[in-house]
């Protein structure tokens, strides 16, 4: 799937005004819409953060059944309208074994942003490093590394990685999903930061530092790099919509983490036998899913702008 | 340009080459042992090794592998005897569950696959080109604000989702769709439309966001460029000067990425067609991994994969001759 | 006293590549045996039109570029062929300003960072105040250092380039059109404060432009380029007053003077046709095709650049000044 | 007699005013040269001429041959482009459409204000880049941008302009990205042609020496205003302005020895 | 009932003689080959499709256990101490070119089950027929002895040891007639050669088949099919929640449709609360018991009061809810579900955390354990998996759940070295008997490394010699009584622990008619004799 094009990404500014960290605070603020990402952004990494504490004030585990809250004449439909929506469980019970849904949406958005932010992280530092001295040696090294993220992204990613999470042993699986995220991910930020490095190497101020001696090292990490900043950001923060989707796409497709790991695509995939019967059990994880991934979109979408 | 294409496509059969190494690799030494599911509920050790033979499974990987390629130029024959099974040019393995070659099953699989593709992008192309480009037009108008929200709700929607929520509204709750059902084009026109309708939906919803945030960006670029000024400058009308000179650049992007998109649009089908049960290539990847069919999966891999590659190929020449300056190349 | 630089025969060459096929299909020479000395002190003046390969000659002589051919001495040593680690040392006393002040400032880095620099890729460290002292001396003031570069205007911009070029007290400094990115009165402020510090840092300098009134402002002796090679070199006004090459003479003429009398009086040579391109470069002399002396001899032979009067160096076959020595070419 | 009156001509983006009250005037088949450093205004003027300025607060008066520009609706003043009032760039190259061979491109000037068979805008277009000095005009009608060198580009550029033959060409810094021997062959062939077509021209430039050769009037500009108008000698010789002085002595001239120190301002 | 306590009757009566059947399956179909089709969903398709010595009777309930005579003219005889059996065909049976149906071809078709390219059916020829040790089937020519044709109606088996239900074990579908002239080797499992009411049209795997009636299938020659729609169509593979759906509107050709499989958890409230849809919705019984194995050859379970404590902490209700609730069947108490003669009715193992704590505290783990269960990567295992965990963690009994692919699911925990502490684990027996069943699953001597189906590793030397004891046995009601007891003596050692007796509950189309649950078909509808009350 493609997660990020590199129209979205704004080429490297000839001049910029602030540091990134204040420079990402302004553009963020002067923007209602990426303020409102922003915001809840913090919500959910809040939310993820304070599971353990959120599921011990409302006194319910992600795991434990609650025969009483479902019907099993009814084939564990819960009982009560709305999903079984009560003061006890806010957002309803899960059919057929009666979990608690908030419980299980909290600590499912726990493991979608862990996944999501450690493959963005994998990906990035890949796809920098690697962009960076591709862009930026040429020749010999741009070959390997090019053919190598050709390679990578002529993959079926989807059906790929599906195929390997399937065959993988059943080791540690949240680590597995950040590795096989970051491996077919890296190309599509080493691609922008290739062509950004590339550009960058032909400006003045690099054969100036060449002139007064730099090393190569030092010209890619020192001189180079600062300035990519900015675009490796903006890549990294829409990427991360794109993991969280594909970490959910794949547990929707059942080869993601394993019971009794809550993850939101797990959940929306135990709910599509009962979309008809009860949608809300349906809707919440998958609202959730949507507002996540909005936000991160919204907030990559304003850093992207160019002003 | 002969030459360069021959080279192009030599260095797309090599990437598959890599590519078929590496799925080969893989499904070979995963722990399912096609021979231990073929044996069934009674097994013994002994008729294990005995199917081992059968199936080809008892050389080393390698060899495996080679004979795999080799079938694929030339066809091959599974198993020896009265029992010997044809899998013709081009050859992508026999399925161990089905009996069939491989390639029968994907053809078999396609015209639903291409179905799904082909309107889907037609919906895309018209929904997020026109969408993007008059938001372009309308640059910070109250349109351009609302179509990009809208783009980035679709960017964000997982297909799953859009095809759940289109189906419990349109099919469930309001009853004016049928489920979707494999129907041929051919046979039942009415009933193809209305089964790919939501199929076609949910995948546009993501690609038509894209495009009419790519189409945006790309005519809003292509307006300040210097040679539309000149365009203005010129006296020619408005309409003119954005459909001649600021859509054609526009254009040359929008045409490659679409190409690149269809080609990886594989992947995308698989869940479209997992969650609307229709039997196309993606469902079959998708059940064949459930299976653990290996040659089924290695097969639509490599065909997924053929259909990136060439894609990309395509690609390159298209844009050679969109744009005179690489057809012709500088002077 | 050995010269400063001396580049002996250099030669550069790129492939040239199809846009899609990345396959190479032929050759630019930029550089095509270009031979220069630059004495201590002085100031070589390198003239020509775009293309004609006065930057792709920069950066041979500084080492940014290897050279295909040729060889180049620089303070006594041969620095042709040194790889990077060995050439460190060397390149404290060999700087170069840039044409574009911005590009050529990193727009991540404050003043202070950038100055810092050339100490710290020598493994030194400013003295306290150092930076501060090379900022009044290019005429910006100590609190400058806290800046970004895109907070300066072009002319100030081009002074942080300069101080950091002559931070470590270089002995040669190669000027790749410092001042065509800027507006006529802060060339001018630019112009004086290269002659000023030439004075005080005894610098001698490479000084690249295509404005011949900027060379001529700045330079001892001039070398005029065309296609690659050096057609002309001479010392600034012998070069302005007799010019040899029929080029030179065409470059001269071309200048506009800003007075309308002199202007409109005098008289127009216009060069009929295009620049030849450097990856097709024309037989025998490469000034051939636009000449308007051209010969059947320009096409078969290349002319050599020769020495008429002394120190006045001409490659052509039928030079215009006469106190240039034809004898040796032979009358036809 | 009056073909461009500018009267009190102000424009701004938002803050900042790039244009501030700059009247002048240019008659008939006369050339005007309008001077400055960069960001004075110049091109900004140019453009509020051409009425293609665009996100610009714009007020003041555009008198174009008895014709007020500025308050006229959109559909006139674009007729007037191309047709009565032609423009030539800076910059040749990204001011040609890369996708479309320079033939076409300029038979769609002219098609767009005359009604033509293609075939005779077709002979129109090999004439006009025959006049301006392109070889083998038929052949190269069919090249893209790309296959012209930077000063047959601009000649390209300049037959587009003059293809109908138009009252005013305004030519922004039309030399600017070339070099000088190119500079004073494109200067040589606007002189002839404007002479033969009896167009006026509207010459910006930060180039003085190209004023001094080619202008029968001057406008310096600075900071969006005009410091100094006059003819073209008078200037010149007799600057008034203490700005005008001051750049004059800027310039490192080569028909004068060499000062120590050049002039700043 | 509520929600199909019991079997229904078949509904409806006749059927026209025409129309289309539309079958909506959510699985694939594994082989058609006679010599390969092993699972019930495969042999509910292939009785269409090819006829076997006896079969099963057409009839809701228990009564569809009783096996009847099909191509044969009676159930056998045995003779020699039930280790010879001779059938004989019926005259007029006919392939669908037209030719008569002969011993032979029986003979090539139980031959076939040897061959190593046909490894998947079931062992019974290999173990039992004389000389099955050695043979490696027809293929290269080679026949069987022990196989007689004296004549063209007569079949002859000779046996190594006496089986009693022999007769029953011919219904079995490696007992269907193929033609050696139509051999055709792996690819036979894509158009076997009909002998029965339908042939195959048309076959594209895990996605359709097409069947359209066989012309030369005489109805007076076949007692328990009735042959009534002219074409029967199955779609393979559709999404479980679709065909339900599907099945819930029952619009246009849906009236024509049956389900193949029970309805999901997920529809049974919709199909519960609707009158109009209670109709249509068909109980199935099945001889399936579900269990969960404990493997008591790894420690702690190698204790018995571990695994007593176990079976009382199970919470066989959350884990029948997780499968749909009581219309997924009624909780199985004992390890032989009511349906098979030999059953007691019988609870050793209420559900009593307390106690199980206690037997727990009582073999020293006070503390608790630690488990690992098999579980198959399904939506359903993973809920019956999460039910597991949770019910026995009540109990202090710590769960992992390792899942393993649905396709390596059998094989994996068939593997010694690969199997865990507990597997979700189940069986259906080959024909209603226990005989099929209780040594498959618990006789020590089958434990082997590979294939194995003993899960629990149970080898109890008391018991291994009663199973050979009651084989011996030609009393049929006698060997029923006697496995129902030793399953009660098995149940002390609780080497497993039954939870689920399995029902099946089906959406029927409104224009369907006389489809019922099959106990052999583990509950689904018998495609042999539905029909359709009108063709549209
Ligand atoms: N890295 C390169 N690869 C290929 N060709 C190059 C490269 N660098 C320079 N050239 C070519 O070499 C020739 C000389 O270029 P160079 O930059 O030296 O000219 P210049 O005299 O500095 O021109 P300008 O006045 O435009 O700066 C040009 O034709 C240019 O296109
Ligand atoms: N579209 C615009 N938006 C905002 N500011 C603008 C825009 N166009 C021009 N300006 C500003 O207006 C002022 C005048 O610009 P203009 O381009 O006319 O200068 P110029 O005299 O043509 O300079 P140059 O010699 O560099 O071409 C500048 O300060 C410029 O930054
Ligand atoms: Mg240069
Ligand atoms: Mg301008």
């Amino acid at each position: 799937m493609t997660l990020i094009r590199a129209a979205d990404i704004p080429v490297a500014e000839p001049a910029v005004a602030v540091s990134p960290a204040r420079q990402l605070a302004r553009r963020i603020l002067a923007d209602r819409a990426a303020t409102a990402g922003v915001t809840v952004i913090a919500l959910l990494v809040l939310m993820a953060l304070g599971a353990p504490l959120i599921t011990a004030l409302t006194g319910q585990s992600p795991t434990e059944f609650h025969p009483e809250a479902i019907d099993p004449a009814l084939g564990g439909l819960p009982k009560g309208p709305w999903g079984g929506i009560s003061a006890e469980h806010p957002l309803g019970v899960e059919p057929a074994t009666g979990r608690d849904v908030l419980a299980r949406v909290v600590w499912g958005a726990r493991l979608s942003l862990l996944i999501s932010l450690l493959a963005t992280l994998l990906a990035t530092t890949i796809g920098t490093v690697l962009g960076l001295v591709a862009g930026f040696q040429g020749g010999w090294a741009d070959m390997v590394i090019g053919r190598l993220m050709d390679l990578l992204m002529s993959f079926p990613s989807l059906i790929f990685m599906i195929a390997l999470m399937s065959v993988a042993p059943d080791g540690n699986r949240e680590l597995m999903l950040v590795a096989v995220l970051g491996l077919f991910g890296w190309p599509y930020i080493g691609r922008i930061v290739r062509g950004q490095a590339m550009a960058l190497a032909g400006r003045e101020f690099v054969e100036a530092a060449r002139v007064l001696g730099a090393t190569r090292r030092a010209i890619l990490f020192r001189e180079v790099l600062p300035n990519l900043t900015g675009p490796i950001l903006v890549v990294a923060t829409l990427s991360i919509p794109g993991y969280i989707a594909t970490e959910a796409g794949l547990s929707f497709l059942g080869v993601g983490v394993r019971p009794p790991t809550p993850s939101w695509g797990q959940m929306i995939a135990s709910a599509v036998p009962w979309y008809a019967a009860d949608p809300v059990y349906f809707l919440v994880p998958g609202l959730f899913l949507l507002v996540t991934v909005l936000a991160f979109n919204v907030v990559g979408d304003a850093l992207g702008d160019l002003r | 340009m002969i030459v360069y294409l021959l080279k192009r496509l030599g260095a797309a059969a090599a990437i598959l080459l890599v590519i078929c190494a590496l799925t080969f690799t893989i499904f070979y030494i995963a722990p399912d042992d096609p021979a231990q599911k073929a044996c069934g509920k009674a097994c013994t050790p002994e008729r294990i090794e005995q199917i081992r033979g059968q199936l080809g499974l008892d050389t080393p990987i390698p060899e495996q592998f080679a004979s795999y390629v080799r079938g694929i130029f030339a066809g091959r024959t599974y198993g020896t005897g009265p029992t010997a099974v044809e899998c013709p040019f081009p050859c992508l393995g026999f399925s161990f569950q089905t009996n069939v070659p491989v390639q029968e099953l994907l053809v078999s699989r396609l015209p639903v696959s291409a179905s799904i593709a082909v309107g889907a992008a037609v919906l895309w192309l018209l929904v997020g080109v026109g969408a993007g480009v008059l938001a372009a037009l309308r640059k910070g108008s109250w349109w351009d604000r609302t179509a990009m929200g809208a783009a980035l709700g679709g960017i964000s929607l997982p297909i799953y989702l859009t095809a759940l929520v289109l189906q419990y509204l349109l099919v469930v709750v309001f009853e004016v769709l049928p489920y979707p059902r494999a129907v041929g084009l051919l046979e039942d026109p009415a009933g193809w439309f209305a089964s790919m309708l939501m199929p076609w939906i949910a995948l546009a919803a993501l690609y038509a966001g894209m495009y009419a945030r790519l189409t945006r960006t790309e005519l809003i670029g292509a307006l300040n460029q210097n040679f539309v000024r000149t365009a203005r400058a010129k006296g020619l009308p408005e309409r003119t000067v954005v459909r001649r000179h600021a859509l054609r650049p526009t254009l040359t992007p929008i045409v490659t990425v679409f190409g690149m998109d269809l080609g990886a649009l594989l992947g995308g089908a698989l869940i479209t067609e997992s969650v609307f049960g229709l039997p196309g290539v993606g469902k079959l990847a998708a059940d064949a991994i459930n299976s653990s069919d290996q040659p089924v999966i290695l097969g639509v891999t490599l065909f997924a994969a053929a259909f990136i590659v060439f894609a990309n190929v395509i690609v390159d020449l298209l844009y050679a001759v969109l744009d005179p300056r690489i057809r012709l190349g500088t002077s | 006293m050995t010269p400063l630089l001396e580049a002996e025969g250099l030669v550069k060459r790129f492939p040239i590549r199809h846009p899609l096929t990345r396959r190479v299909t032929g050759h630019l020479t930029a550089v095509d045996g270009v031979s220069l000395t630059v004495r201590r002190g002085e100031t070589l003046g390198l003239v020509g039109e775009s293309g004609c390969g006065k930057s792709s000659t920069a950066r041979l002589i500084t080492r940014l570029a290897d050279p295909t051919g040729g060889t180049i001495r620089f303070d006594g040593r041969d620095i042709t062929t040194m790889g990077e680690a060995t050439l460190r040392p060397v390149r404290r006393d060999l700087q170069m300003i840039f044409q574009d002040p911005f590009s050529s400032l990193n727009p991540r880095m404050t003043v202070e960072t950038i100055l810092s620099a050339p100490f710290r890729y020598q493994g030194l460290k400013p003295e306290p105040g150092q930076i501060a002292e090379l900022l009044r001396r290019v005429g910006l003031r100590p609190e400058h250092a806290e800046r970004l570069p895109h907070q300066f205007s072009g002319g100030q911009a081009q002074r942080i380039g300069i101080a950091r070029a002559l931070a470590l007290h270089p002995k040669l400094v190669v000027c790749d059109e410092p001042v065509s990115a800027l507006d006529v009165s802060v060339q001018a402020q630019i112009l004086n404060l290269l002659r000023d510090l030439q004075e005080e840092f005894e610098l001698s300098y490479v000084f690249i432009a295509h404005d011949l009134g900027a060379v001529r402002q700045v330079c001892g002796r001039i070398a005029v380029m065309y296609l690659g090679t050096v057609v002309e070199i001479a010392d600034r006004d012998e070069l302005f007053a007799h010019p040899a090459h029929p080029y030179t003479a065409a470059l001269l003429a071309a200048v506009p003077i800003p007075d309308p009398r002199i202007e409109r009086a005098r008289p127009r040579v216009v060069l009929s046709g295009d620049l030849p391109s450097p990856a097709n470069p024309p037989s025998g002399c490469p000034f051939r095709t636009r000449c308007p002396r051209a010969a059947e001899r320009c096409a078969l032979e290349r002319p050599a650049l020769a020495e008429g009067a002394p120190g006045h160096r001409v490659a052509c076959h039928f030079p215009l000044d006469t106190s240039v020595d034809l004898s040796r070419d032979g009358a036809r | 007699m009056t073909l461009l009156d500018v009267k009190d001509l102000r424009v701004s983006f938002g803050e900042t005013r790039a244009v501030d009250g700059l009247s002048f005037s240019l008659e008939r088949g006369r050339v005007l040269g309008l001077v400055g450093e960069s960001g004075c205004g110049k091109s900004v003027t140019s453009l509020a001429v051409m009425g293609l300025l665009n996100g610009a607060t714009t007020s003041g008066e555009i008198w174009f041959d008895g014709q007020e520009l500025l308050g006229s609706d959109r559909r006139a003043v674009r007729r007037l482009r191309g047709d009565r009032l032609a423009m030539i760039f800076q910059d040749p190259l990204s001011s040609l459409n890369p996708y479309y061979p320079v033939g076409f491109q300029i038979a769609e000037a002219y098609r767009a204000h005359r009604r033509t068979s293609r075939k005779q805008a077709r002979a129109t277009v090999v004439r006009m880049l025959d006049r301006v000095g392109i070889p083998e005009a038929e052949r190269r009608a069919r090249d893209y941008p790309h296959q012209f060198s930077g000063g047959m580009r601009q000649r390209v550029m300049i037959a587009m302009a003059l293809c109908l033959e138009p009252e005013l060409i305004i030519a922004d810094e039309p030399t600017t990205a070339l070099d000088v021997t190119v500079q004073a062959q494109i200067l040589a062939l606007l002189d002839t042609l404007r002479a033969e077509y009896g167009t006026a021209v509207l010459l910006i430039t930060h180039d003085l020496g190209v004023v001094a050769g080619t202008a029968d009037e001057v406008v310096v500009m600075y900071g969006g205003r005009a410091v100094e108008r006059g003819e073209v000698h008078a200037l010149f010789e007799d600057p008034r302005e203490p700005y005008t002085r001051r750049l004059l002595a800027a310039v490192p001239r080569i028909d004068r020895p060499v000062p120590d120190r050049l002039e700043t301002l | 009932g509520q929600g199909g306590g019991t079997a229904s009757a078949p509904q409806g009566t006749a059927g026209a003689k025409a129309g289309v059947l539309h079958v909506l399956a959510s699985i694939d179909l594994e082989h058609l080959d006679p010599a390969r089709n092993y699972v019930t969903s495969s042999m509910d398709v292939g009785r269409l499709i090819y006829r076997t010595l006896t079969t099963n009777a057409a009839a809701p309930g228990p009564a569809g256990g009783e096996i009847v005579p099909d191509l044969a003219t009676d159930l056998g005889t045995p003779t020699d101490g039930a280790r010879t059996w001779t059938f004989t065909l019926k005259e007029g049976v006919k392939f669908e070119d037209g030719r008569p149906i002969t011993s032979k071809d029986i003979k090539y078709g139980v031959e076939r089950t040897f061959a190593p390219e046909f490894p998947e059916g079931p062992p019974y020829a290999r173990m039992w027929l004389r000389g099955g040790d050695t043979y490696k089937g027809p293929l290269n020519g080679e026949g069987l002895k022990s196989i007689e044709t004296p004549d063209d109606r007569t079949i002859v088996f000779r046996l190594n040891r006496p089986v009693a239900d022999f007769g029953s074990a011919v219904s079995m579908p490696f007992f269907a007639p193929v033609p050696k002239d139509k051999e055709a080797g792996v690819a036979y499992d894509n158009r076997p050669f009909s002998s029965g009411p339908y042939k195959i049209e048309k076959f594209e795997p895990k996605k359709r088949i097409e069947l359209v009636r066989n012309e030369h299938w005489d109805r007076s020659t076949d007692t328990v099919r009735k042959g009534l729609p002219d074409r029967i169509v199955i779609d393979l593979n559709l999404d479980p929640a679709v065909i339900d759906q599907r099945m819930i509107a029952g619009q246009g050709e849906d009236a024509d449709a049956v389900q193949f499989e029970p309805i999901g958890a997920a529809s049974v409230a919709q199909v519960l609360t609707n009158p109009a849809l209670k109709e249509r919705l068909v109980t199935g019984e099945s001889i399936n018991t579900r269990f969960l194995s404990l493997n008591t050859s790894r420690k702690p379970l190698d204790q018995v009061k571990v695994r007593q404590a176990i079976a009382y902490a199970l919470d066989k209700e959350a884990l029948r809810t997780v499968r749909g609730g009581p219309i997924a069947g009624d909780i199985a108490t004992t390890l032989l579900p009511p349906a098979i003669p030999g059953h007691r009715k019988e609870d050793p193992y209420p559900a009593n955390v307390a106690k199980a704590k206690a037997l727990l505290a009582e073999a020293g783990f006070a503390s608790g354990i630690d488990l690992v269960l098999d579980a198959p990567a399904t939506p359903g295992g993973k809920a019956q998996g999460e039910a597991i965990q949770a019910s026995l963690g009540r109990a202090g009994i710590r769960v992992k759940i390792n899942e393993i692919s649905s396709s390596a699911f059998w094989s994996t925990v068939g593997n010694a070295s690969h199997q865990h502490d507990l597997v979700i684990d189940g069986w259906t027996p080959d024909w209603t008997g226990a005989s099929t069943y209780l040594p498959n699953v618990l006789d020590g001597r089958f434990i082997v490394k590979q294939g194995n189906q003993n899960r629990a590793h149970y080898d109890s030397t008391e018991v291994n010699k009663r199973f050979d004891e009651i084989a011996a046995m030609t009393d049929a009601a006698a060997a029923a009584t006697a496995y129902g007891e030793l399953a009660t003596r098995i149940m002390r050692d609780a080497p497993v622990v039954p939870f689920l007796w399995d029902k099946s509950a089906f959406l029927t189309g409104g224009n369907v008619t006389g489809a019922y649950g099959h106990v052999a078909f583990v509950g689904r509808v018998d495609l042999a004799t539905v029909g359709l009350k009108s063709a549209r």
